[in-house]
């Protein structure tokens, strides 16, 4: 099945590039739309079970999948209604929707690799359908955007690469060289402790370009800046959780080694300097999309230091992650209405959105709710646990600066989202403002209660699956 | 019910002699003791004038304020005599209910939109709430040597014996003729014989009370005074006998009265500027007061 | 019964969200009436013995929700039930005036009923995980309500001002939770209980004072209190009513629960809170005095009248650490009932703000003048209740400061040195935050009221209607009730404070504790006080029956033509004042002098500022704004850049350890000679 | 035999550093292809066609020929001027590059490992440095991706150095990187040669947040 559904993926994708008819082309896209959401709901029937030798579906992949299917469907909905609206060659909406399709393929695939090799040629992957999704409106911004990713990512993966070779050199000290995660944890004991460090160490800043962390995150920035709106809502969730998963499978072996504290700081200086690095350009920036990608390197920051103080905090890191694709995802939704009713996206020319379109600045208030993480947001539960986890990993000082820089950047994202909802702008033309459809926000709501409910009234299955995920840790 | 009377008795010929004394001290021959009473009767049978700026509280005011400062005097003991009531605490509603009437003739000097009562105005509830703290920790201070909390309980045991004590007496008498002083705006924080209203406290307040009001007013004014000199008097009455307490009362009222014609006639007004900071002083004072009987209780160690 | 609530929220809700925007106040008006109704129905009954409990199963990650209603949260309920039906009663007249506002009158509506909620559910729950959620939902709700004309720059500053104060004050509150966690492993409010009990007392001292940061933060003392002046005049005035009425009270009862849970060095933390709380009245009510906006000057009134509640909780807590029974009945009582009473006379006070803004739109007080003649009503609202928060007689305001001044008396007897020294400062603190109150009030009415109006306002300034002034009556009734019948309300407040007294129910008319027993004759003698003001307006009409009464100009003192232009003006009414006061005060002068001998336009005008407010706010942003600048240059577009920080990483992560090992071994080897 | 290719290919390194012109980089590259060809061959234990194909495919045909053409063609179609704009003047890369050398030299000389070559561990981290410095102190956009393609030839050599038992998987991968990337990277350098007037790497500074 697993087989089936990247090559039939992959050949929708090829169509769709080839083909330049409209309804044909949308005819697919829905096909894929299915055929995501079969997927999804076939893995759900074969959990933990290992397919072509180098997938296997575990809590961790399948949690994710599902979270990706749900926001992929979002995604396509708000495709379709961008590309619409934006009177588009049919070549380049061919390309839009292969890029789309070959992006999501890649990154499920990345989700359910065993293998560290796989997840890194579908890193690969995920980096050209990206590119072709930031270039889409091809003028100079969006071409200097797309260079600098491509570029960054490039160094990245060769980055990751060079941490591959690092880690089968310390994998031979263990007479092995089977590189996926399930023989490296059979010999997690006599892997070389000075090789692994390097090999993490480098996988690490590697991926740091996906997940969004310091060092690498910079690219990234400029990608969700200049990708289409429902584009960049992928780029700034579900591709980051694919970063994310590389360093978690490698991380749950690491924990299992001596080098695991030395690991665990090193996540921490990344995170703690991401989450600083995230609040001094929220505190600048005047470009609303930027604002929301930084935004998001912030939750990253956040829910890799979940992950380092252990504990609860492994569980709320996940909780964490999950909770943000949809969140941030929803928002990045809700950016592309207010984009069509102010045509601008700089914070000077927004404003009084409440007055204009009421549904949809609910959808912004209650996405600023979560993404600050207030009560009684479903985020607040998860960054609760993960300041507990601090706690109680006795890191007091960290979690005293952390908490600071939370404020600053509540302070900062409250000083411009408010702006944009409910302070007037002087010079604004009402007669060309579009009246927007208010079931156009539907998805949003969904994906955001959805958000909330998991988070304060999570499932038991829900709660088993993150266990599960996490049970690998030392406790 | 001893005192109010013995208040209301004294009050009568109060003001008249203070008014004796200055004339005496300035040598003139000047008006008879009852002379103000006269006056007051005088205005009680006037009609009344009203400036169209006012409004209902410019009428209730002066009613109000009479009203408070006759409820003040229910509370005062004479010696080891209750007054009407005595209650703990009761000295904070003393306090308190003339904080009323201070209120109301206030805003009633503001209701007649002129900018010299709004000046009266100001000061006086400035000077007021400078002469608050004073009150209270004196009184303050004779709870905590006494171990009461009314004015009756602390007067009727309040027997000063060491030399100590006596200087305490001395203090207090010299802090609440002060606060008197002020409460009934006289010398030397306010002279009511000035011809300039820019330089008047309490009497530009009343510039257009007429009639019947002002006569309230000025009633008011005279049992204020009969009311601290009987507070002060309670202070060396102590728990005599009815016999020698009656005549001392009055020997102190009357020498009080005296007193206050002297300063008036002696001294000049304090430079409005300076007024604060001497009311303030009051209060350090009263402070070294409550020093003083942490020294008696030897609560140093 | 908690069930019964929630679903009537939510119909409400639905409801609100479909009818048309004058039924959605009539909804909103009645559920909050219904919500009330139930809510007091079962604090009556804890309030007199029996309270409510029921236990709801949470999930795995914050453990048990028990719901309990006992006397302590009753009665504040039942303070918040009352001023929130009289806000809704108000508001829903006040909001007539904005009816083309169609969004935000549903939004406004909405978060009414859910703050309403929040601050129940406050108020009764014990968990603190749910406590918190609740809490955040409270200030989310306040925020919505404060914004409602939203055009205004000012207006969202002071709601961001406080969102983020409150969240500060949310960290505070969670580290606390938190920390009773990490050592009981368990959020509900018994877990601090046994917090206390396995921990030391130095423990329970730190952990109380954490939560008291966050709750001072809430209900505004000196220095937690810069958000309020800005958030209330920028909130429709009955949500300043609630606000100040009802909203910086819960950081109260935040304070008084986690008295009654932890066990802690009361006396210390009692002088600490006393001293705060003197610092607090004096500093707000002084800041209020030199106030020109009406409502900011009601504001920093309302952090004066928190520092008096504070003061009561202080002698409370002092007389729970000296034992001294009396001492902490009076303090506590007195608390309790200055809640109350603060709650009553601060939202009639902005309510008849309200009324003032929306008649003459403007809040200057140096614009205004002469409404008493417009307004009557209104005028005479506010003139009682500016009367009861003096604490002057007759009104309920003097009855709370007298029990209170009742602790601080009762404490003398058992004092030391230090604590005589700590009463005379509190009596003195006290008394001056009285005489200034009253500087202030007389200000602030006559200038608003009395006189002339000082500007000609361009529209007829109408007094308000019947159904606005009603709620505003109810208030003002229950304010007399008090007053005159002080020892109903006493009586009630047994359990409450007999909960802190950790003793059996006792009865304030058996027991003779010295202010309490005087509270009857109190009351008789307002009651002899009215009469007596009475019966001399009778003599008067009688006296002067068939008198000439004329009326007249003011007399100007020889000036025959006076303006209104020369009126005292509410600057200089308070000039002396301020400057004996300069030293603590922050006040921006500009001027233009008279220069000439024929003088051209001269003008004067004074902008106070809060001196802490530019301590703790404006110095922080900056240094934040700095701290910030220095690392903007990181993301500079230039790809090699980005690429090198990279490099820079993983050599550092490399370099650094080994560098240090060197030294290391450099300083051992150093030692070792 | 293989030192003597190795010792090449660092001279190689050291050449590209002064060469003043653009064609200079790219038969650089094309040698270096060459040289990785001969390292890798001479490494094999035994042949298996397989096995040889996928080398050959990967150093001689693509890292040789394919993409030195590719290069060539695009600085051809791009008309970029011919002098190598480097930020520093020659000699001081020069230097540098040799310190760079040195220190790999003595970093691999610190690491006791049997498993590790160390020649071939120094070749790769000093051909790796280089082309990260390669790209931080030239101006061209263009020489960017040569500077790429010189660490991808670095990560080659590492993975020789790590051992021959690579899976083919993960020279798969890495062929596909290598090109994926300069397809893609040849792609935008094209329209980034329409959009722009000449190919510098000041023209991409425009998306930045101060």
């Amino acid at each position: 099945m697993t087989l089936i559904y990247l090559i039939s993926a992959f050949v929708i994708a090829g169509l769709i590039f080839l083909n330049r008819n409209t309804v044909l082309n949308y005819i697919l896209v829905v096909l894929f739309g299915i055929l995501q959401t079969g997927f999804a709901v076939y893995a759900c029937f074969n959990y933990k079970n290992t397919f072509l030798q180098y997938f296997s579906f575990d809590s961790l992949g399948l949690l994710l999948l599902l979270t990706l299917s749900v926001v992929s469907i979002a995604a396509l909905i708000h495709s379709y209604l961008y590309i619409k609206r934006h009177d588009e060659t049919p070549q380049s909406r061919a390309i839009y929707f292969a890029a789309i399709v070959t992006l999501l393929t890649s990154i499920s695939a990345a989700y359910l690799a065993n293998h560290i090799a796989v997840i890194w040629i579908f890193t690969e992957l995920t980096t050209l359908s990206a590119s072709m999704l930031i270039y889409h409106h091809r003028n100079k911004l969006s071409l200097e955007g797309t260079w600098k990713y491509v570029f960054i990512c490039a160094i990245s993966i060769t980055f990751v690469f060079i941490g591959i070779l690092f880690l089968s050199l310390s994998l031979q000290h263990a007479g092995s060289t089977d590189l996926s995660f399930a023989n490296l944890m059979a010999h997690k004991d006599q892997l070389n402790p000075f090789w692994l460090k390097l090999a993490f160490l480098f996988i690490f800043t590697g991926f740091t370009a996906k997940l969004g962390l310091v060092p690498m995150y910079t690219a990234g920035i400029d990608a969700k800046d200049k990708a289409p709106a429902p584009a960049g809502a992928l780029l700034s969730s579900v591709l980051m959780n694919m970063g994310f998963v590389a360093i978690f499978r490698l991380y749950v072996i690491i924990s299992h080694t001596s080098i695991f504290h030395w690991a665990n700081l090193i996540i921490f200086i990344a995170a703690f300097l991401s989450i600083f690095v995230a609040t001094v350009y929220m505190t600048k920036v005047i470009n609303i999309k930027r604002m929301f990608a930084y935004s998001s390197i912030e939750h990253m920051g956040i829910v890799m230091l979940g992950l380092a103080a252990g504990g609860i905090g492994c569980y709320a890191a996940v909780l964490h992650i999950i909770l943000h694709t949809f969140v941030k995802s929803s928002i990045f939704f809700q950016y592309n209405q207010v984009y069509r009713t102010f045509q601008s996206k700089s914070l000077t020319h927004v404003g009084n959105y409440f007055k204009y379109n009421p549904t949809g600045a609910i959808v912004l208030l209650i996405g600023f709710i979560s993404a600050t993480a207030m009560p009684p947001s479903g985020l607040f539960v998860s960054e609760f646990l993960i300041f507990k986890s601090l706690f109680d990993a006795n890191y007091i000082i960290l979690l005293i600066l952390v908490l600071i820089l939370l404020t600053i950047v509540i302070y900062a994202f409250g000083k411009n989202i408010f702006k944009i909802l409910f302070l007037p702008v002087a010079d604004i033309d009402e007669s060309n403002i579009p009246k927007i459809n208010p079931w156009e926000s539907l998805s949003q709501y969904i994906l955001l209660s959805a958000a909330i409910w998991l988070g304060l009234n999570p499932p038991a299955v829900f709660v088993q699956l993150i266990q599960d995920a996490v049970n690998f840790l030392p406790k | 019910m001893l005192t109010i009377i013995l208040i209301l008795f004294t009050s009568l010929f109060f003001t008249g002699i203070i008014l004796r004394t200055k004339s005496i001290a300035s040598g003139r021959k000047g008006p008879g003791i009852f002379q103000p009473v006269k006056d007051v009767i005088r205005l009680f049978r006037k009609g009344a004038i009203y400036s169209e700026t006012t409004s209902i509280i410019f009428r209730i005011a002066p009613v109000i304020y009479f009203s408070t400062v006759v409820m003040a005097c229910l509370v005062i003991p004479f010696g080891s005599e209750k007054g009407v009531v005595s209650f703990d605490g009761d000295f904070i509603f003393f306090a308190y209910v003339l904080a009323l009437g201070k209120f109301f003739s206030i805003i009633s000097a503001m209701d007649t939109g002129s900018s010299f009562e709004g000046m009266g105005a100001s000061r006086e509830a400035l000077y007021s709430m400078f002469a608050e703290p004073a009150f209270f920790i004196l009184i303050g201070s004779f709870a905590l040597f006494t171990g009461n909390t009314s004015f009756h309980a602390i007067f009727s045991s309040l027997h000063l014996g060491s030399s100590i004590t006596y200087t305490l007496g001395g203090l207090a008498a010299f802090v609440l003729i002060m606060i008197a002083m002020i409460e009934n705006s006289r010398m030397p924080v306010d002279d009511p014989k000035t011809h300039l209203e820019l330089t008047m406290i309490h009497e530009v307040m009343i510039l257009d009370n007429s009639g019947f009001d002002l006569g309230l007013i000025l009633t008011a004014g005279f049992i204020k005074f009969a009311m601290y000199g009987a507070i002060i008097a309670d202070f060396f009455i102590g728990s005599l006998a009815l016999s020698l307490a009656l005549p001392l009362f009055l020997l102190i009222q009357f020498t009080y009265a005296v007193l206050v014609g002297i300063v008036e006639s002696f001294m000049a007004r304090f430079r409005m500027s300076h007024n604060p900071q001497f009311i303030l002083a009051l209060s350090s004072v009263s402070f070294l007061i409550f020093l003083g009987v942490l020294l008696v209780l030897e609560k140093f160690v | 019964m908690i069930n019964v609530l929630i679903i009537i929220l939510l119909v409400a809700i639905v409801a609100i969200l479909l009818v048309n925007t004058k039924s959605q106040g009539i909804i909103a008006v009645s559920t909050v009436i219904v919500i009330a109704l139930l809510s007091s129905y079962v604090s009556i009954k804890a309030l007199f013995g029996s309270s409510y409990e029921v236990i709801f199963t949470g999930t795995v990650i914050f453990g048990k929700v028990p719901v309990i209603v006992d006397a302590l949260s009753a009665w504040f309920i039942l303070t918040i039930n009352f001023t929130i039906i009289t806000g809704a009663l108000y508001g829903f007249n006040y909001m007539k005036k904005y009816r083309e506002k169609k969004n935000e009158i549903t939004f406004h509506s909405i978060a009414y009923l859910l703050i309403y909620i929040a601050l129940l559910g406050i108020c009764s729950v014990q968990n603190g995980f749910i406590f918190l959620l609740l809490w955040e939902l409270m200030a989310l709700s306040a925020f919505i309500l404060v914004i409602f004309e939203h055009e205004k720059p000012d207006t969202i500053k002071a709601g961001l001002n406080y969102l983020v104060q409150s969240h500060f004050s949310i960290v505070f509150i969670m580290l606390g939770f938190i920390y009773v966690a990490f050592k009981t492993g368990n959020f509900d409010f018994d877990a601090i209980a046994d917090f206390s009990r396995q921990q030391s007392v130095m423990a329970g001292t730190a952990l109380f004072l954490t939560f008291f940061i966050g709750f001072a933060i809430k209900s505004g003392f000196v220095p937690f209190h810069t958000w309020l002046p800005y958030a209330h005049p920028a909130a429709p005035s009955h949500v300043s009513g609630i606000m100040s009425g009802v909203l910086i009270k819960i950081g109260i009862y935040g304070m008084l629960r986690m008295l009654l849970l932890i066990k802690m060095d009361y006396t210390t933390v009692g002088y600490i809170i006393l001293f705060m709380s003197i610092v607090t009245g004096i500093y707000g009510v002084m800041l209020a005095t030199i106030q020109h906006n009406l409502k900011k000057l009601l504001a920093y009134h309302s952090v004066e009248n928190i520092g008096i509640i504070g003061i009561g909780i202080g002698i409370g807590c002092i007389g729970l650490g000296t034992a001294n029974k009396w001492m902490a009945i009076l303090g506590f009582t007195g608390a309790l009932l200055h809640t109350l009473n603060h709650s009553l006379f601060k939202s009639l006070l902005f309510y008849s703000a309200g009324n003032v803004y929306q008649a003459a739109h403007t809040l200057n007080v140096e614009k205004l003048g002469g409404l008493i003649k417009k307004m009557p009503h209104t005028a005479i609202l506010f003139l009682l209740a500016a009367v009861a928060i003096c604490g002057l007689p007759p009104l309920n305001g003097f009855i709370s400061e007298f029990l209170i001044y009742g602790g601080l008396y009762n404490w003398l007897y058992s004092a030391d040195l230090i604590s005589l020294i700590a009463i005379v400062f509190s009596v003195g603190g006290l008394v001056l935050i009285g005489g200034l109150a009253l500087l202030c009030f007389t200000k602030a009415f006559s200038i608003v009221f009395l006189g002339n109006s000082r500007e000609n306002h361009h529209e007829e300034i109408i007094e308000t209607g019947f159904w606005q002034l009603f709620p505003m009556y109810m208030t003002l009734s229950l304010m007399v009730i008090i007053g005159l019948f002080p020892n109903m309300f006493i009586n009630a407040l047994q359990r409450p404070v007999s909960l802190f007294t950790h003793d059996t129910v006792f009865n304030f008319n058996l027991i003779k504790v010295g202010a309490i027993d005087s509270l009857q004759t109190i009351s008789w003698l307002f009651g002899g006080l009215i009469i007596f003001v009475l019966a001399i307006i009778g003599l008067r009409k009688i006296v002067s029956r068939k008198k000439i009464i004329e009326t007249g100009p003011t007399w100007g003192c020889g000036y025959s033509n006076a303006t209104s232009k020369m009126q005292y003006t509410a600057s200089s009414y308070v000039r002396s004042y301020s400057k004996v006061a300069k030293p603590v005060l922050d006040i921006e002068k500009r001027e233009v002098e008279v220069v000439k001998i024929f003088p051209t336009e001269k003008h004067y005008e004074t902008d106070p500022y809060d001196k802490i407010e530019r301590i703790f706010i404006d110095y922080p942003l900056k240094l934040v704004n700095k701290i910030t600048d220095l690392f903007a240059f990181l993301q500079n577009g230039r790809l090699q850049a980005y690429i090198l920080y990279g490099i820079i990483f993983i050599s550092s992560v490399i370099i650094i350890p080994v560098v240090f090992d060197k030294i290391a071994a450099i300083l051992h080897f150093l030692n070792n000679l | 035999m293989t030192n003597v290719l190795l010792i090449i290919f660092i001279i190689s390194l050291l050449y590209v550093t002064i060469g003043n012109r653009i064609i200079t980089y790219v038969r650089v590259l094309a040698l270096q292809g060459v040289l990785l060809f001969g390292v890798t061959f001479l490494q094999l234990h035994e042949i298996q066609t397989w096995n040889l194909v996928l080398i050959l495919l990967e150093t001689v045909v693509f890292k040789a020929v394919a993409v030195p053409m590719f290069l060539s063609y695009l600085i051809r179609r791009n008309k970029i001027t011919r002098e190598t704009e480097p930020y520093l003047p020659h000699f001081i890369s020069l230097i540098i590059v040799t310190i760079i050398v040195v220190i790999t030299v003595l970093l691999a000389n610190s690491i006791k490992d049997t498993y590790l070559d160390k020649i071939f561990f120094i070749v790769s981290l000093s051909t790796l440095f280089t082309g990260l410095y390669f790209i931080a102190t030239r101006k061209k956009i263009i020489t960017h991706v040569m500077g790429y393609l010189m660490i991808e030839n670095g990560v080659f050599v590492l993975s020789l150095a790590v051992g021959n038992e690579m899976p083919n998987l993960v020279n798969l991968g890495i062929m596909l990187d290598v090109f994926a990337s300069v397809l893609i990277l040849g792609i935008f350098l094209n329209k980034i040669g329409d959009v722009f007037k000449d190919v510098d790497v000041d023209q991409l500074t425009n998306l930045k947040d101060y």
